[in-house]
């Protein structure tokens, strides 16, 4: 299933010119506050016509401005999560819950009533009213909403912004279970959160000022130099693929990677399946000497590729571990008193706890 | 100074041109004559009033109403039963109901319109009353009967012979003998001094001759 | 008949007209409400003084343009009779003159209401695949329930108080077309008739009444099952 | 005075009438119904209904009404009388029957506009400072623009319409109280005095159009500029 | 200025009770979604009056239901940025942003209009109907809208959820310098983004289901282990104070804490001034030998005070240092290798870029 979409729109002083390609699994829009993601999806939902440009789903057209095609919203069957929640203020939540169920075709498979509401909190809210529910309990119901849709792809415009960790955490797994499950349910994703969007998305679309930055895999994206800035420094990183080889009684996951075995809490896969694995440069160290009597468990052989010195104190050094490339951003003075160069051979350290479970993914 | 009149609406073409004749100023407001009645018991700054029925008249007098000398009738009418303008004489008024077939006869209300009193009293003292009252339309004023005629709405209608005069649309088919109803008299009341003037010239035989013209009877003083 | 019994005559007819004609208009009304909130067409606002005409023209005036166009010897008229649809001096006739009288009020209040809902959720409604005629129906409608209301005590109160275009229409048969307010109207012409017409002017009020404290307690329900309370 | 010099001057009076009518009718009209949608009380529903009741009633009886509450002989009318205020057979009583008749119009369109609004914003406001008097001026007020200009308009039309109720309380008198419908009924009831009936229809109706034309325009430019188009 | 509440309203199946005071500074609601923070805002910002209970402000009683006394919201003068923006949809911009202005005692001091344009990013949009604004756009505007009002009190219902990282960047040092300032303005916060709250906060109020469940200056809050769970195990982390000596070249700052020296990147603050410094645990890397060559500049003695292991792979270990108390997460199998016990000496490691900016305050 692939959204191929080229937009383009004025709106007064915006001036929103995109295309981009969301194959299967999650393609993340990410970008600051008015760079053109809500727009860019209402395009994509039939909520408007563009001035000019195409949206193609597996090659049907749903909309074309030189052929002056366009599917009615409805006929799209795209699951959209609103940034502000919409429900219908006179249903009560399990009228909002099963609104669009009846007209997925027969054949749709989706989510049932039970899964949504147990995943999302909702059970007890089933008989009230949306004026009666807290921001965080609308944005709930509007993501249930559009699942029961049985939808063939969804949007997503921040449909986690006003929710707290805990359930941020439970809903997020969800999503991958969507993404990755029979239903292969693709995603169009917007949010401001790097570390959601890191761990979710397969595609990543960088946006500034309607125009497209970057876009590509995920991985491509994130260590593109010039989408650090967009990203922020602090979520800069790698990716590394492991093979899981054993669940160990203390709850640590014994992995392979090439560069090395590594220990890591909070990771769910069978033994034999592969795994990737964030790692965000601020979460590693360096070391010349192998470090001995550390309480950080994974240290990794490593050979320097780059050094790449910023205007900050702040340094990002590219390493090469194995086959997988990491990334590590340490201070300037530390690179002068290591005398990190190009080529030199050195130890990678790696905190188990510091690699979120969320940052393990597929 | 200018006169005040109070008339009956079915007046108003006499009743201006006999304006345009007098001396003075004259201002006429014309309505229903319940409504009229009404409004002078309720202190209407009116000089004169005129009443297209003796029932209200009496009424206002029962009411008190200060008049300067007695009411006095200015004019007359007939009734007539009316039918389009191409309609078959009529060869006896037995045959109404005949000629109304599936139709309905139109008046004024029986009890609120003084033109459809007289008609009911007119159709009662001819033995019709009970064949036709089913098959009436009645209306809130005598045009309105007139204009169903002329609309061809209903086949026959029972007005006033002026006001039958004046619509080309309709034909007359039956005068309604005087002895078949209450007489159909205009009384006119003055109710200031200056009305009593303008009473005066509607009793002249200039007044007269104009509703003579617009089709009522004058009332020799 | 005694004029007690014709006054209870009276109520029964305007009852029944009323609850015609407001059955009758409130569809329509919404119809035209929607075109004027939700469509933009050449022409649009002559639709809507159009629709504001029967307010401005005196009522005779209706009743004889009615009249012209639907009576016995107008082509509509006779069109409509020869399909079996008999207006003139017939209570479908007043019907006919209290849905246009009571129309501009109706299409107002609907209107209104319409305008004031969010298009933002019948968008929400087509994402989630809901046809047109379902976003009308499972939004747009139960979220305009209270104008709709409005509207329709509107008409119902209009048609019951109709006399003007009524009485010049379709005339003043008992049983037919004389209706509560023809029957006051009536009463006030005869000197004397003022304690049946205030009889029957308390018909009309409780009638009227009642209407109103209906509309307003169902449209609290509706209130009140939004605020979730 | 010739006939067409009456009409010129009987629409004067209408449109003088009309305006002062929807001028005073308005803050009033406007009151009740943010009374009617935002305060809960006892006697409400009645209040409510008794809006309603000019609807209901035949014009002649609000006429024959007012005629009895505010007429030279009643106790009301000589008090107002002794302050200088004349309504019977005066042209302001045509306005206070203008009001009255439009009265349930205009409160029914506010109302409805009113209880759109989203008190939410009130309550910002709230926060912000604003007494309760400037939230009313400065948001409650702009949001239901569209809301009085409708009932504005309506209650201009009935205004420009009304009929029974004028002709019973303040007589039809050329130049003082008669205006447009009254004589254009006038002109019906004399033979041959369709015609005239006629243009003073057309000039009805071109005022009434003309009035709804500037206020959908008006409500369009009020849209467009939320929409920030 | 001293907010002090008690409030004790019931909205169907939901109870709250809740008492807590907000001394000047940034007072912290936060809870998961349906907590009722929502509730409590509303309730001192007077937009409902509460079943029972109390709201003073320095004594002075905005609300007592015994007393029956209700100050009416206006006259509060409480700065309201809502959950949902609540702009006037009639007003531009500008309009919106000034509302409240000339409501404002004529004394008092608050932003100007360019500033808070300057600082919200604002100025391009001034002439502008909220109908045509992002969702960013909206929820800056009303921030804008709030300060502009020039309150005693700001109270802030997750403002900074729908903003991207950058922009949140900028704004919270404003907020820093709203209470810090000469105007001293309280805030009342609510958020679900720990690091928001950690960085702002200088009380906590912890809510679970309309109770306190927490409540005290942030540091005790976060060190407390009962909060541990409701704060999640990512973000507990202990405090540290320290003098700033000199601001280097390579822009590292010298500081110095009763337990050693410290090098951290993205101090602001003066030579000679003290600032506090949040240290996450799971940024903590314990060492029992003194590390050699290793990227981390910062290496402290410490003394274990507790080794605390919970259910999961980690677990948390008191230190002390100096005078100060640092927390560190460490997985239990660590533990174990290094034979991890009470009062045992070793060595605490804390990565240089890990401590961010933000984390630095006062
Ligand atoms: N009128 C009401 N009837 C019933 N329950 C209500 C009502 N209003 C609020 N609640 C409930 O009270 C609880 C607290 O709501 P509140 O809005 O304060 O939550 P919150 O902490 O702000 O949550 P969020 O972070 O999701 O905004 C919620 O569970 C909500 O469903
Ligand atoms: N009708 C309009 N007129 C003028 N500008 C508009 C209009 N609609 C949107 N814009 C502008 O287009 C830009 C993109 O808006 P959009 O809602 O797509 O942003 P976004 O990326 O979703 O931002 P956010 O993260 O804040 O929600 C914004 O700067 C907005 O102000
Ligand atoms: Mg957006
Ligand atoms: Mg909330």
């Amino acid at each position: 299933m692939t959204l191929s979409a080229h937009i383009r729109h004025r709106f007064g002083a915006f001036d929103l010119d995109v295309a981009f390609d969301a194959g299967p699994g999650i393609t993340a829009l990410f970008g600051q506050s008015g760079a053109g993601k809500t727009t860019i999806i209402n395009a994509v939902a039939g909520l408007f016509a563009p001035d000019a440009g195409h949206v193609t789903l597996n090659g049907d057209p749903l909309f074309d401005s030189t052929a002056k095609a366009f599917v009615v919203p409805a006929a799209r069957r795209f699951g959209y999560v609103f940034q502000d929640a919409r429900l219908f203020p006179h249903l009560n939540v399990r009228e909002n819950l099963t609104f669009g169920t009846r007209y997925a075709p027969a054949s749709a498979k989706g989510a049932s009533l039970d899964d949504v509401t147990d995943l999302l909190g909702l059970s007890a809210l089933l008989n009230r009213m949306p004026a009666t529910l807290s921001g965080g309990e609308k944005q709930r119901a509007a993501i249930g909403r559009a699942l029961l849709a049985k939808p063939q792809m969804l949007l997503m415009d921040e449909p986690l912004a006003s929710l707290d960790g805990p359930r941020k955490q439970e809903i997020l797994p969800y999503l991958e279970r969507l993404r990755d499950g029979p239903l292969g349910l693709p995603i169009l994703y917007v949010s401001h959160a790097v570390d959601e969007i890191a761990r979710l998305a397969d595609t990543l679309v960088l946006l500034k000022d309607g125009r497209v930055q970057a876009h590509g895999p995920l991985y491509d994206v994130m260590a593109d130099p010039g989408a650090v800035p967009l990203l922020g420094v602090r979520e800069a990183g790698a990716v590394i693929e492991a093979e899981v080889l054993s669940h160990a009684t203390d709850g640590l996951t014994h992995l392979r990677s090439s560069g090395g075995d590594l220990h890591l809490p909070g990771v769910q896969a069978q033994p034999g399946t592969k795994v990737r694995l964030r790692v965000l440069a601020q979460d590693v160290m360096l070391s010349v000497n192998k470090p001995e009597g550390l309480s950080a468990l994974n240290v990794m052989p490593v050979t320097i590729q780059d050094v790449h010195q910023g205007d900050g104190p702040g340094a990002a050094i590219a390493l090469r571990a194995g086959d997988d490339r990491l990334l590590a951003r340490i201070t300037r003075r530390a690179v002068a008193e290591l005398g990190l160069t190009t080529d030199m051979r050195c130890y990678a350290i790696l905190k188990a706890t510091s690699v979120a479970p969320g940052s393990i993914g597929r | 100074e200018r006169v005040t009149v109070f008339a009956a609406a079915s007046l108003r073409g006499a009743l201006e041109e006999i304006a345009q004749a007098y001396p003075g100023d004259v201002s006429l407001s014309f309505g229903g004559s319940g409504t009229i009645a009404r409004q002078i018991a309720a202190g209407a700054p009116a000089d004169v009033v005129v009443l297209a029925n003796t029932l209200w008249m009496d009424w206002l007098v029962e009411q008190g109403t200060h008049i300067i000398g007695a009411p006095q009738p200015v004019a007359a009418n007939t009734l007539v039963l009316i039918g389009p303008k191409d309609a078959e004489p009529l060869a006896e008024l037995n045959d109404l109901p005949a000629r109304l077939a599936t139709g309905r006869l139109a008046i004024g209300h029986r009890d609120a319109v003084p033109a459809g009193t007289y008609a009911r009293q007119w159709l009662e003292a001819s033995g019709l009353w009970n064949e036709v009252k089913d098959r009436l339309a009645e209306t809130d004023n005598v045009r309105a009967a007139l204009a169903f005629v002329a609309r061809g709405a209903v086949p026959l209608g029972i007005v006033y012979a002026s006001d039958a005069v004046a619509e080309p649309a309709v034909k007359v088919l039956w005068h309604a003998p005087a002895s078949d109803h209450d007489t159909i008299a205009y009384p006119a009341a003055a109710l200031t001094p200056l009305g009593k003037t303008f009473l005066h010239a509607l009793t002249s035989p200039q007044a007269g001759l104009i509703f003579a013209a617009h089709g009522f009877q004058a009332v020799i003083q | 008949m005694t004029s007690d019994a014709a006054a209870w005559e009276a109520l029964r007819l305007s009852l029944w007209v009323a609850c015609w004609a407001t059955v009758l208009a409130v569809p329509l009304a919404l119809w035209i409400a929607w075109i004027l909130a939700r469509r933009d067409f050449w022409g649009k606002s002559l639709l809507s003084a159009l629709v504001h005409l029967p307010l401005v023209l005196p009522p005779v005036v209706t009743g004889y343009l009615l009249l012209m166009g639907f009576g016995r010897n107008a082509p509509l008229g006779r069109a409509l009779d020869s399909i079996g649809i008999t207006l003139a001096f017939h209570w479908s006739g007043a019907v006919l003159a209290a849905i246009i009288m009571g129309f501009p009020l109706m299409v107002r209040a609907m209107r209104l209401a319409i305008e004031a809902v969010d298009p933002k959720l019948e968008e929400a409604a087509a994402t989630l695949g809901a046809p047109r005629i379902a976003i009308f129906g499972r939004v747009t409608l139960p979220l305009i329930a209270p104008g709709i209301l409005a509207g329709a005590v509107m008409g119902f109160a209009k048609a019951m108080g109709e006399f003007g275009a009524t009485i010049t229409f379709v005339a003043n048969i008992p049983g037919q077309t004389q209706t509560l307010p023809s029957a006051i109207w009536a009463a006030l012409q005869i000197p004397g008739g003022e304690n049946q017409a205030i009889a029957m002017v308390m018909m009309a009020s409780v009638v009227a009444i009642g209407a109103v404290l209906i509309s307003e307690a169902l449209a609290r329900r509706v209130a009140a099952r939004i605020a979730g309370a």
